[in-house]
């Protein structure tokens, strides 16, 4: 071994950190690192700046010269004299039409906005796990009294859905622990049961001078039926997903077919052929006097479409679980219906959640089809009685275009805020 | 059962109508639904149920006004349809009558230059879709033998920016949709009308076929408001003439005499209730799409037959 | 593997093994597709044996032990565990279920329960004990294993020996007859293979019949009172601990023992 | 199996439908074969009756009756006079045309969008993430119809070129941007070989495709090369030469010349015309779309690892060649399966072609074929088949792509 | 960690140092942001020396390793190697890149490459070999570290000791001058990482300069001609492996030998 320079050293003293030399630090860095780090860079930022110029110096005059207490697109004309500026006074003037549609009853507005208030409340804890859970007793009776807020009529049609709903939950923990066919069967006969005899028990005329006026649901609109149908129809379809996701994922032949036939089906075709379907074909699949209204056949057809979405994210959900918790489950003598119930499910969809709510973004803004089929939601609102059928307002497009896009970026940024904080939450999370 | 029964048992009457044609159909600021089909609405509704506010009144768009009707969704369409055969036999519905006497008809810029449809050689035409227009807009151009561009669009609104933004030179539809939509605009003057009618377009309510009791009382409430114009009978005059009258016609129109009211399984006054909604039929035109309004449309054809127009109601007897 | 020495005494005299027949397997076979895992198997297991199973990779032990719970199904042949016959019937499935624990490799605790939701869960669904009563009987199987403090924790926050005794203590809360461990122990840091290994020798102790695949020499020399070698799907050959060690009588025993203890 | 071999000892009890592993899912399978054929059977009886009261029937003979209406937008012979069968062809044509085109602009669009998005310059990047958010956080029907509206208030009309006074004029005097559509130069050949243009077109496709095999040949040759000396010969020139100098000397040969639009009358004559709502949908569909590709890329990139781009650069390798050789292979398997449900969602999507004017089939077969007929269910259906046909075609290539590129593992 | 004990005779005989410098390191300073991670290190590498880098985590003994290869920027000081200046010409980079040899922790083979395009992926592109003569060169080196029967395999199907060694052969393709290891062997089990230190010693004894960081610290005692200690971005201590070992002086460098091998 012949190591010819001894290599032995040792530091006397620590070397105290310093501060990074001056060029490393500060706005001039920043900006050198950031923006101007070579000339490709530099020449993006410019550009970019420019761009930035040339839409904010037309943009923000527009809206800062915006009038907005007009009653007509011509008085507002004669106010801007010339001026370059948006009449958002169509926004004011038609706000609640925008809202609610033109046909709600004006002094019976307080409902949908109560109705959305609770939904606020019901959802919160759903989406955030740590409120506590008894908030959940809400979220399980907000249905039937958004139902009431919204529709009105007789208040025993929600009480009567109510206890066909409490019933079935009776009689599915009484017997469901032990059986479960047997318990969901049950629960499926006490609801119908409760269903039928309490609709006998209504009265025919319960809806007149009832409580809260009743609104027939054509008579629903504006935004309003924009949240109804995307609240509505993913929360229909979440059972229905997680339903057609299991048998996906059965080894049976049959069933597992008939789910892959379905989900491929209603992802390979486009929403608005299914809108078609519940507005042209539809009713001829009724019973000839069931005379189903237009709302409830798209909640039926949207539902369909967004279950099958579902069902692909929480087939996802079940992939993503260890073959090894099934095993467990079963090594413990668990059945298919608890194993799923108390092991996979929760584990499962809760992966599946940040999917679920992008399927959920998906949806909601695809509400905005239905005009295409004469609903008057908020695009049709614009498209139809404001636009094309009022004299006072015909070609205000920008702003209410904006408006409209404006109210759907808050609603779907949030939306996707949230499921990306949740995205991160559950990566963090432990258990 | 018979339409008119579930009418009746609804206690409501289930309408067809536009989505939205000023002048004929469309929901003013506080959501009412007015026009002249909408009146027509109330009329039948005010003669079956007795209150023309018994009227729910669904928006139908060209796609889907003829499902709506077959499968029951409403009672009747009062919706600008065109009467044509195969509407008639093969779809298997019953015209009750004609409303209005329409033909499709061009507009265009007044600083376009144009005087007649015949010039438009080469011309972007936005058309509404929805009816018959697109073949009749096909069938003009062929015949004449000249070229055009069609832009098929889904609703007026639209339509209208398109043509107002230049990208269409002419917009086609039929005339008084014509003459609604240039009501809504800026400077109404600037558009002209070209005096070419295309097609023939008796627009009418429509019934499903083979109910005859009920496509018989929606065409007796439409024949009523029109002879209630031949015979003066007018929503000022009605509750008046209703004590009876010299005139026997008018007589057996308002239920004092004759039992006409009891063959069309109604009470004997469900004429008088129709006209008292907003008039007899010359009241309801003036009112909604008359010289005096925005629409501002002329009665022409539309006028009665003994004023040279083609608006003749059968005998009431 | 390494030979992990055993430190405290072990009581052996606990462990008296009976005449009744626990697990009865005769001519099984049984196929993945084509591929014959499982080759004409005869097995009885008297209660109160403790049975290690050894042999290389891929040569069926798992498959084995996984066909006694039906997690897996066998195509020929017979197998009565406690005097019910494994059939495609689900009452005896589950009855066997019930008799017979099982611990796996990664523990597949439950890992959105706690440990003591994860004890509780099987007796208050599947034999319907009411729920205070699991949950003292948890307390008891949690003590046992020496984790009682962690009761209200979840899996994710413990470690990985801890994990498997809580796995141990879960089956035990079925009250099974019968324990079926597969490599309790190969996923597992050195230090913590100790303590699961003690907890399994509690059991032991106890009289606990046991079927264990392990390739812990250590605890097959002192506990087990009879070890299986399988190889290509075939019990290969069968003994008393001390005589499979020192005496293997077939070459494809010695063999893998070379390999095994020669490290 | 051999349970066959080894039948049950026990004979059948009824119990055993439920309790036994091998008839219970056969007894499962049953109840909801038995339920579905049962609504299947309720739903088609109610449609019998419905349509027998309504005295219609299911006949799908209107196909062949002339269609009556015109389209401006079609890419094989069309007039009023076809069939309705031919305007839903015409229809399937325009479908298929846009969702390519809007296909490749959105790759374009979500590519740049990604790979900016990356950037290191902190403007570009925030500006990227606001495009993606704004885009794709609105309703694309509302996109499609602000796009729309933008583009004919936006654009001049024809009649602002006309004139002393134009306000509007050509670009280059070759391209006109109305908002009726873009105007441009068409090729023709004015001493062609043969009679007829498509002939004459025919030769200039062989003729490319004669220089793509030459080009292809020149890069075998260079790999070649590579592979054999290590050094890689330029190739830039005779690339460009195999690709240019035969499509140079075939134009002279057959006397290219260009058509160049005019305006005559009320719209501009002659040329090529891209039309306004083809271009609307068209950029609508692309931006929207390119907003999601962004992030499928964006994630595609940052899914592979920073030690790969490091392990590379280690080993001396520049930052091009890293980005091509190792990044990209790498990201592609993550971007390519969700850019193809991508490609799918904009082909669904080109199904709000209504509320621009585009004839797309939704247009005509959904839409006027429709309303002319009153077929309601016929059209639907037919409309419904079209779209699953492409959707399972495209899953059906997916999968093969999806099989052949999965990273091997042990 | 574990002292893990290399069996074979090492052949020190040919490990020589020449008095060739092959990185020259003086003044270096570096910060993250306003973090100082690295503080005023010199160091003279020889030609032929062995270095293992230890130090507690965080220390900044990556960051070192990575400074050399240009993978991080200093901001102060003077880095040579090969009698190159590490400055922000890319040429320089190139040249220093390809003189360097490195190994990851995660090996960060490319894994839609065969273990073969792997190797050759760098010479054929970067060295301009040809594809032939690079794909012997490939074999040659996989032979080397005992593998060439993996070559049309992809990495995914190879066990990680085995990656390990592909890293290293892919390094050893551009025929490097120096070879930098970032605690090559932290991220495998107990087997592989005895093949990977083998290899390294075969490489140590063709007399190879190396820079390793590792916490081997067998490997340090029988291969390193010297051991440095780092903390809190300082280089506090060097010393021939045994001194280091026995008697260290610095009382960090006591703290954290007690901490590494009382264990
Ligand atoms: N689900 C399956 N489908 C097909 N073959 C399988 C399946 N499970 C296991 N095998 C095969 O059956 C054989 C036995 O597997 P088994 O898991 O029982 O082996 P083992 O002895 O437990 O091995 P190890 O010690 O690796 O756990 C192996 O060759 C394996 O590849
Ligand atoms: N990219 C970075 N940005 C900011 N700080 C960093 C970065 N990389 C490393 N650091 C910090 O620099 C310090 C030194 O890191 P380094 O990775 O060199 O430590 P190490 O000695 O290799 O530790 P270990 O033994 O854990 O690998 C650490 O405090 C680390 O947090
Ligand atoms: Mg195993
Ligand atoms: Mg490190």
């Amino acid at each position: 071994m012949s190591e010819q320079n001894s290599v032995a050293f040792v530091a006397t003293e620590s070397i105290p950190p310093s501060p990074p030399p001056a060029n490393q630090t500060g706005v001039v860095k920043w900006l050198r690192e950031n923006l101007f780090s070579n000339w490709q860079s530099s020449l993006l930022t410019l550009v970019s700046l420019y761009l930035i110029y040339v839409i904010l110096s037309t943009f923000l005059p527009w809206v800062l010269n915006g009038v907005w207490t007009t009653s007509s697109l011509t008085e507002c004309r004669e106010v801007l004299e010339g001026r370059f500026g948006a009449c958002f006074s169509v926004l004011t003037e038609r706000w609640n039409q925008l809202l609610f549609g033109f046909n709600y009853p004006s002094d019976q507005y307080w409902r949908p906005t109560l109705a959305f208030v609770f939904m606020l409340i019901a959802i919160a804890p759903v989406l955030f796990f740590d409120l506590p859970r008894k908030m959940l007793a809400f979220t399980v009776a907000y249905p039937f009294v958004a139902f009431w807020l919204i529709w009105g009529g007789t208040i025993m049609a929600p009480i009567v859905a109510f206890l066909g709903c409490a019933a079935a939950a009776f009689v599915f923990g009484a017997y469901g622990k032990n059986n479960f066919a047997l318990g969901f069967i049950g629960a499926i006969v006490a609801a119908f049961a409760v269903w039928i005899i309490g609709t006998m028990l209504i009265p025919d005329g319960a809806n007149e001078g009832a409580w809260l006026e009743h609104v027939p649901s054509r008579d629903l609109g504006g935004f309003m039926l924009n949240m109804m149908l995307g609240v509505t129809c993913v929360s229909l379809s979440i059972p229905l997903g997680i339903a057609l996701a299991l048998g996906r994922q059965s080894n049976m032949p049959l069933i597992k077919g008939m789910c892959v036939i379905f989900i491929e089906f209603v992802r390979g075709v486009p929403l608005i052929t299914l809108l078609f379907v519940a507005s042209v074909m539809l009713s001829y699949f009724f019973p000839p006097d069931a005379n189903v209204d237009l709302f409830v056949r798209v909640v039926i057809m949207m539902t369909l479409f967004s279950a099958a979405y579902v069902a692909e994210v929480i087939r996802g959900g079940l992939a993503a679980l260890p073959k090894g918790q099934y095993e467990a489950a079963d090594s413990l003598g668990l059945d298919y219906p608890q194993a799923m119930r108390l092991i996979i499910l929760p584990q499962a969809l809760k992966i599946s959640i940040p999917g679920i709510v992008n399927v959920a973004v998906g949806l909601f803004k695809d509400t905005t089809l239905v005009s295409v089929i004469s609903l008057f939601d908020l695009v049709g609102m614009i498209r139809g009685p404001i636009l094309g059928g009022s004299a006072e307002w015909n070609g205000v497009y920008w702003e209410l275009w904006g408006f409209a896009a404006l109210l759907f970026f808050v609603v779907c940024y949030g939306i996707s805020q949230y499921s990306q904080w949740l995205e991160r939450r559950l990566a963090t999370d432990h258990h | 059962a018979g339409t008119l029964d579930d009418v009746k048992a609804r206690d409501k009457l289930q309408c067809g109508v536009n989505t939205g044609l000023v002048g004929f159909a469309s929901p003013d600021a506080n959501g009412e639904w007015q026009g002249f089909d909408v009146a027509v609405c109330r009329a039948i509704a005010a003669a079956v149920l007795g209150d023309s506010s018994k009227v729910e009144f669904i928006s139908t768009t060209g796609k889907t006004r003829f499902t709506a009707l077959a499968s029951g969704e409403i009672d009747v369409l009062a919706r600008n349809t065109t009467w044509t055969f195969s509407r008639d036999v093969d779809l298997k519905f019953e015209f009750t009558g004609v409303n209005y006497y329409d033909g499709q008809g061009f507009m265009v810029p007044k600083d376009l230059g144009v005087s007649s449809a015949k010039e438009l050689d080469g011309a972007t035409v936005c058309i509404q879709t929805g009816t018959t227009t697109e073949l009749n807009l096909a069938d003009f151009f062929r015949a004449n033998n000249i070229s055009y561009e069609p832009v098929p669009i889904e609703t007026d609104s639209e339509a209208q920016q398109q043509y107002l933004a230049g990208a269409c030179d002419t917009y086609t539809t039929d005339a008084s949709g014509l003459a609604a939509t240039r009501a809504t605009f800026d400077d109404p003057g600037a558009h002209v009308v070209l005096p070419e009618i295309v097609s023939k377009e008796p627009l009418g309510p429509l019934v499903r076929h083979g109910d005859a009791e009920w496509g018989d009382i929606v065409r007796w409430t439409l024949n009523a408001l029109i002879a209630a114009e031949e015979l003066g009978v007018t929503s000022a005059n009605v509750a008046e003439l209703s004590s009876g009258t010299g005139n026997p016609e008018i007589n057996r129109l308002l239920g004092t005499e004759g039992t006409l009211g009891e063959m069309l399984g109604l009470d004997a006054e469900w004429a008088k209730r129709a006209i008292m909604v907003s008039g007899n039929y010359g009241e309801i035109f003036a009112k909604n799409i008359g010289v005096d309004t925005p629409v501002g449309l002329a009665r022409g054809l539309n006028a009665q037959w003994t004023e040279g127009g083609l608006l003749y109601a059968p005998p009431f007897r | 593997m390494s030979e992990l020495a055993i430190e405290r005494e072990i009581d052996r005299s606990k462990m008296q093994v009976s005449d009744e027949v626990a697990i009865q397997i005769s001519g099984m076979n049984k196929w993945y597709g084509s591929f014959h895992v499982l080759r004409d198997i005869n097995l009885t297991v008297n209660r109160g044996e403790r049975i290690v199973i050894a042999g290389p990779s891929g040569s069926g032990k798992s498959t084995l032990i996984r066909c006694l719970n039906a997690l897996e199904e066998h195509q020929q042949g017979q197998i009565i565990v406690d005097g019910t016959e494994l059939t495609s019937d689900l009452k005896n499935i589950d009855k066997i279920r019930s008799e017979v624990g099982m611990c796996f490799q990664h523990f597949n605790l439950f890992p959105h329960l706690t440990i003591l939701e994860n004890c509780t869960l099987a007796p208050i669904w599947v034999r319907k004990v009411p729920k205070k009563e699991a949950e003292e009987r948890a307390m008891h199987f949690l003590e046992k294993v020496k984790i009682p403090d962690q009761a209200h924790k979840y899996p994710g926050m413990l470690s990985g020996g801890q994990q498997q005794r809580v796995a141990i203590a879960r089956s035990l809360c079925m009250m099974p007859r019968i324990m079926l461990f597969d490599e309790p122990t190969s996923a597992l840091d050195p230090e913590m293979i100790k303590e699961v290994l003690d907890t399994m020798i509690e059991l032991a102790e106890e009289g606990m019949t046991m079927l264990c695949v392990t390739h812990e020499m250590g605890f097959a020399r002192q506990v087990a009172n009879r070890v299986i070698f399988m190889a290509d799907g075939q019990i290969v050959e069968q003994n008393e601990p001390e005589e499979f060690f020192n005496n293997p009588q077939s070459e494809r025993t010695q063999q893998f023992l070379s390999q095994i203890l020669g490290h | 199996m051999s349970t066959l071999t080894d039948p049950p000892k026990d004979n059948f009890r009824l119990s055993m439908l439920f309790n036994d592993t091998r008839y219970r899912s056969l007894t499962f399978q049953a109840i909801a074969a038995i339920l579905v054929a049962l609504s299947i059977f309720y739903l088609g009886s109610n449609l019998l009756t419905n349509l027998e009261e309504a005295g219609l029937n299911i006949s799908f003979a209107f196909f062949q009756n002339p269609a009556g209406y015109d389209i401006n937008q079609r890419l094989v012979e069309y007039s009023s006079q076809s069939s309705h069968g031919r305007a839903a062809l015409v229809g399937a044509l325009n479908t298929l045309l846009v969702a390519f085109l809007a296909c490749i602009t959105a790759t374009i669009f979500g590519v740049v969008a990604g790979v900016l998005r990356l950037s290191k310059n902190w403007l570009i990047s925030k500006l990227m993430a606001v495009y993606v958010e704004i885009f794709r956080n609105i309703p694309v029907l509302i996109w499609i119809i602000i796009i729309f509206t933008i583009m004919t208030a936006v654009m001049p009309a024809p009649r602002a070129f006309r004139g002393d006074d134009a306000t509007a004029s050509m670009l280059l005097d070759m391209f006109a941007f109305t908002n009726r559509g873009v105007y441009i130069p068409m090729p023709y050949f004015e001493h062609g070989l043969f009679a007829s243009a498509q002939g004459n077109w025919l030769l200039v496709i062989a003729g490319l495709i004669g220089s793509f095999f030459g080009a292809r040949a020149i890069n075998r040759w260079a790999a070649a090369k590579q592979e054999a000396t290590g050094e890689r010969p330029k190739t830039l020139l005779p690339l460009l030469a195999v690709w240019f100098v035969p499509l140079i000397v075939l134009m002279f040969v057959l006397g290219l010349a260009w058509e160049l639009p005019a305006l005559k009358g009320f719209n501009f004559k002659g040329g090529i015309k891209v039309g306004g709502p083809l271009i609307a949908l068209w950029f609508a569909l692309s931006i929207y779309t390119g907003a999601f590709i962004a992030e499928n890329v964006r994630a595609g990139i940052q899914a592979v690892s920073k030690g790969q781009t490091e392990a590379a650069a280690a080993l001396g390798l520049r930052p091009s060649r890293v980005m091509n050789l190792v990044v990209l292979p790498q990201a592609l398997r993550v971007i390519i399966p969700p850019l193809i449900s991508h490609y799918l969602n904009i082909t669904k999507n080109s199904s709000l072609a209504i509320v621009v004017g585009y004839a797309d089939i939704t247009a005509t077969l959904g839409g006027i074929t429709l309303n002319q007929t009153g077929r309601a269910i016929e059209c639907v259906l037919l409309l419904m088949a079209f779209y699953l046909t492409v959707s399972l075609v495209t899953s059906l290539v997916m999968n093969f792509y999806n099989a052949s590129v999965k990273l091997k593992e042990r």
